[in-house]
């Protein structure tokens, strides 16, 4: 080793998410980074521990009339509907090249049936780019689906169960944060088999233009994202890390390391970024360079010391 | 298409009027790039309120790296883009979306309000192309006298003749700018480029659908990224599905939307 | 009349909160507002429309240790635990200076057990002062209690009946809105005799503290407040307004007067003014002058006009 | 005690050091009523985020309404108030909590680092109230010569002896403040007055008793209003019950508090 120009240190941020290891915790959230080609001029696409793609359903999905976002203190509504190309053109058009990235791609999918929600994860199973399947139980913009079977602890297993079944990787399933008791979800879907859980999906807001005197959104109803839930999110990733045994992926309002690594303090193992990606489409390769620096500043020998270590006293 | 999110420094900051400000940026990537219709999206503080983005049309870009955006304070973003003094710094991003199909064939383009914005990139791109020999007019509307006076020389330097209507009658003709736009005498193969506020478009749509006359819009909706990564600027097309502002527009066919009077 | 100097509009403001009827619909929210002496100096304590004074137990409180607050991102979290003086000093020391007033005075009361919300009650019902009562529910800070009441539709209703058996005055019930389905509390309580639904009370946060590994409150958990929850109030009041007949009184993140209307659109009697009164102690006065300006820009016969009457296509 | 919301005007503007900045206020209620060891709070921003005024301590006020405050940037809401600019207006609440009692006794003033702030105000006031007749000394401490030498010529026109002490050294003598404290020769009926870093608190409160000395402390909490309504500033006191910094402080008997070390 040249003593002069040391190479620099390589801070170890290796992660595993049940059998699926990652370079390193930081993920792309659903719905917020597109199919990631989007993002392949903004950043480096391969510094990601894994890219999730927008949520994918059995048939294509036209989503939800104008307007379909609005800002809030802090945060923004989105009522998009859940809009996506289906299974089999995202199979087609899009897997391709997310398989080319050499970053593991990670589906989020969403039915409105048990039956589809197997269905979607036959399909998927064919495929060889994927690396995990994200179950999306918890989106609270569609009437059918998303919000019952997030709710209600029998719903959310069930739906896991068919997931798992018929899942040639890992499974991770999406819970909402619109619940009396997160950990029940929890407990119900780690008991189910799954391999992890992430949280949290928006919560359920509204907004009204006061000029107009109508809804904000044209659904009426939109999910809440952005710094604004950050406490939530952050309280509920500190339950279910408690409740569960397996991995917790921390959502809700991460923009900087400095978020992340209170997300891992609170006990996830990973985490995603959502709405920051829209505020800085680098947010997600940025936080990956925060936490590299943290762990050599603060002389961690990985990443991994940081899970869960929160001290109360 | 390449984009980048580039630190600009403002270089200069012009008060057009009361409410109208016309920002200029030394943004070398993101102005090489820009082609005219094309959009970026503006950080206008440094906190996480507000939060987005906000979108603006490129007013005027350049090879050497300036580029400007010119726009109307109506809320808390555009009152804190307002504040910002020379020498400051912005995060933009850009260019965005897909821009107006550049022809040689006679043209007009139609500007109304804050939808002269765009028209001025334009003009000068347009003008470029056909140096010396001009075929086409620029139409200008806005309320008042100080909406569209001080942008008047940055046109007439297109080479284009210009038009103004003001709906007071304060500079130029009283009325719509669509009423100048129905007395002219329009060869068929003009392309008419259009922006405004829906009212305006809408009609611009109508008479020009009326006069066979091809018609480019420059559209807007609410926006979170820009880049087609939310799916949240959707508007409805004349075949009933979304199109989506950032990724198929901001310019689209006239015909191709659907219109509400 | 004096044609040359004609006396200024008074926009009517007056709405009625069951049997309560008040001069204008904005209160000030219990916690937030301390006993309302704090501000006489800033504003004008006569012109609210009603003051909710800070939570009161049958026994004084101490509350919970240090740190009690955390900023969030335009929000705010706390972790008092209900430090109060208890009734009897309540009734001695700061109700003789609120009857003073000659503002409706709205007693927000909290207890670990049926037994206390009654015996609260009782020791109420003896003075004059008192118009009206407010339950807590749903404070999420105590162990005991708050969370298991609000989140529970028989339990809430069971404190609904007891309040409602012994109070002299109309009761409010506040509704928790950590609950999946707010609806369901809200029905309850409105069978069981309440005169009027209060929401939202705080969100369930947490803060980490990077630097020291530690959560921000002592706590842990605190109640998220101010801005950041807006979307969220505004959409379980809109929900409640359209289940329940009885009044709605708002509360979430109102900062001014078109926030106070947006949530009167939504179906709203009423509002309640809480983290705004830390920023801007005039607030409450503010959302006053500015809701009357808009009745009388707007030529409203009254404000009345503008409960639930958001047009939704 | 009257308290006032005013917008008050940046008269001037200083940078003492790369972090430390002053700030001089017209505010003609606030100052007027103001005294010494009290505080106010501040709105850094228009935006909803910061969404929590900032507490500072009144570094100077004079009955003529010129109010200062004296700050470090630690954070977000500090950075923001540093790049305020003269003529800007702030929204200022003041002045609040119990400040420091005052003495015709013989006095020792100790600050350290920012906890120099308050004591300019109350060496003033004391030094009035002594024309002349000069019994007592005011020990400044800091981490390096920046931290405490723009101020020395205020301090000194206050008629105190001024001894300081920076932890490098690079200015007076080397080390904490409190080793000066410790081999000053104080009489009996000299009240210390403190305000610094929590530990150097923690030592005087000791120092202090050791010595029989009456010693007052400003502390600090987490606030969200400071005027009562919140009770989010809760401390700790010696005998176990939470007292309020911003209503029963933030000067309090150093006896009666709880201190870790
Ligand atoms: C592709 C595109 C190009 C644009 N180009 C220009 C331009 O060149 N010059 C210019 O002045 N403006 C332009 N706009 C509009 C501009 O983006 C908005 O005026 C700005 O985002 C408002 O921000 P704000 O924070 O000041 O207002 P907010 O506080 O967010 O809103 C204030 C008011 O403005 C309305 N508003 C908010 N966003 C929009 C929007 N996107 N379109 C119309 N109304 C809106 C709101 O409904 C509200 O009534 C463009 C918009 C788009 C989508
Ligand atoms: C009564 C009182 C008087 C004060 N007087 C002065 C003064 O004269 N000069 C001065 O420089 N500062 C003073 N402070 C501290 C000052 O209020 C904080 O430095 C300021 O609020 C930090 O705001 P921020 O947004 O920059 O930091 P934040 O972004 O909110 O926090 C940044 C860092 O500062 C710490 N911090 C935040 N608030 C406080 C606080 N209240 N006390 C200590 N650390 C804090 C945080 O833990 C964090 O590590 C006083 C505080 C109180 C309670
Ligand atoms: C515009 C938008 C679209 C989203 N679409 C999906 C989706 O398709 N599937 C899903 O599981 N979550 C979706 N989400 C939720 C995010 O993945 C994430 O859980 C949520 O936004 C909270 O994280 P944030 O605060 O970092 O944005 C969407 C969020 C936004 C803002
Ligand atoms: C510091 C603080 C103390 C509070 N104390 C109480 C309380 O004693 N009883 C209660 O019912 N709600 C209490 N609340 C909740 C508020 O009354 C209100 O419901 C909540 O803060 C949401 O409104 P806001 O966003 O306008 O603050 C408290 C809130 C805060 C911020
Ligand atoms: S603004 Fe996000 S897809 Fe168009
Ligand atoms: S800061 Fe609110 S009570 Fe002290």
């Amino acid at each position: 080793m040249d003593l002069l120009n040391p190479t620099p240190p390589h801070p170890d941020l290796r992660v595993s998410i049940g059998p699926l290891s990652l370079a390193n915790p930081v993920m792309t959230a659903s719905g917020t980074f597109g199919y990631a080609q989007e993002f392949e001029t903004l950043m480096n696409l391969r510094r990601l521990g894994a890219i999730i793609v927008k949520g994918i359903s059995l048939h294509p999905r036209a989503g939800n009339p104008p307007p379909r976002i609005v800002e809030s203190a802090c945060g923004m509504l989105n009522a998009i509907g859940l809009q996506n190309v289906g299974v089999q053109r995202f199979i087609e058009e899009k897997l391709p090249y997310l398989g080319g990235l050499g970053v593991p791609i990670i589906v989020n999918i969403l039915g409105d049936s048990i039956d589809e929600y197997r269905e979607i994860t036959e399909r998927l199973a064919e495929s060889s780019v994927v690396s995990a399947i994200e179950v999306n139980i918890s989106c609270p913009n569609v009437k059918k689906g998303g919000v019952a079977f997030g709710s209600d602890p029998l719903m959310a297993a069930a739906v896991t169960g068919v997931v798992k079944e018929k899942a040639a990787v890992p499974v991770i399933v999406k819970l909402s944060p619109n619940v009396t008791d997160v950990t029940l979800i929890a407990r119900a879907v780690a008991e189910a088999g799954a391999d992890a859980v992430s949280l949290i999906n928006t919560l359920i807001g509204m907004a009204i233009d006061l000029k107009r005197r109508r809804p904000a959104l044209a659904n009426v109803f939109g999910g809440l994202s952005g710094p604004a839930i950050k406490p939530v999110a952050l309280r509920m990733v500190y339950q279910v890390a408690k409740s569960v045994q397996i991995p917790v992926i921390g959502i809700g309002g991460i923009e900087s390391a400095e978020d992340a690594l209170e997300f891992m303090l609170a006990g996830a193992t990973a985490v995603q970024i959502g709405t920051a990606n829209f505020v800085n489409p680098r947010a997600s390769e940025d936080v990956v360079d925060g936490i590299g620096a943290y762990v050599i500043e603060e002389g961690l020998t990985s990443i991994r010391e940081m899970i869960g270590a929160l001290e109360i006293c | 298409m390449t984009q980048f999110q580039e630190k600009a420094t403002v270089t200069r900051r012009e008060l057009l009027s009361s409410d109208n400000v016309r920002l200029t940026f030394q943004s070398a990537k993101i102005a090489s790039a820009a082609e005219p219709g094309q959009f970026v999206m503006i950080r206008v503080g440094a906190g996480k309120d507000p939060l987005l983005r906000r979108p603006f049309s490129i007013h005027q870009a350049t090879a050497e790296g300036t580029l400007q955006i010119y726009f109307k304070v109506v809320g808390r973003g555009t009152a804190m883009l307002a504040g910002i003094r020379e020498g400051d710094e912005v995060s933009i991003l850009g260019p965005l979306g897909r821009g107006f199909q550049l022809t040689d064939s006679p043209v007009c383009l139609v500007g109304g309000g804050l939808g002269i914005a765009p028209m001025l990139f334009l003009a000068t791109r347009l003008g470029e192309r056909r140096s010396g020999q001009i075929h086409g007019r620029v139409l200008l509307g806005g309320r008042t006298r100080m909406e569209v006076e001080p942008l008047l020389g940055d046109f007439e330097q297109t080479g284009f003749p210009v038009l103004v209507a003001t709906d007071d009658g304060s500079f130029g003709q009283r009325g719509f700018v669509t009423a100048i736009f129905s007395t002219l005498d329009l060869p068929p193969d003009c392309t008419v480029y259009c922006c405004g506020p829906e009212p305006m478009m809408a009609s611009m749509a109508v008479l020009s659908r009326e006069r066979h006359l091809h018609c480019q819009v420059s559209v807007e909706s609410a926006m979170a990224c820009g880049m087609g990564a939310c799916l949240g600027c959707s508007r409805t097309a004349r075949n009933g599905e979304y199109v989506h502002v950032c990724l198929d527009g901001p310019v689209f066919d006239a015909e191709d939307m659907a219109w509400t009077f």
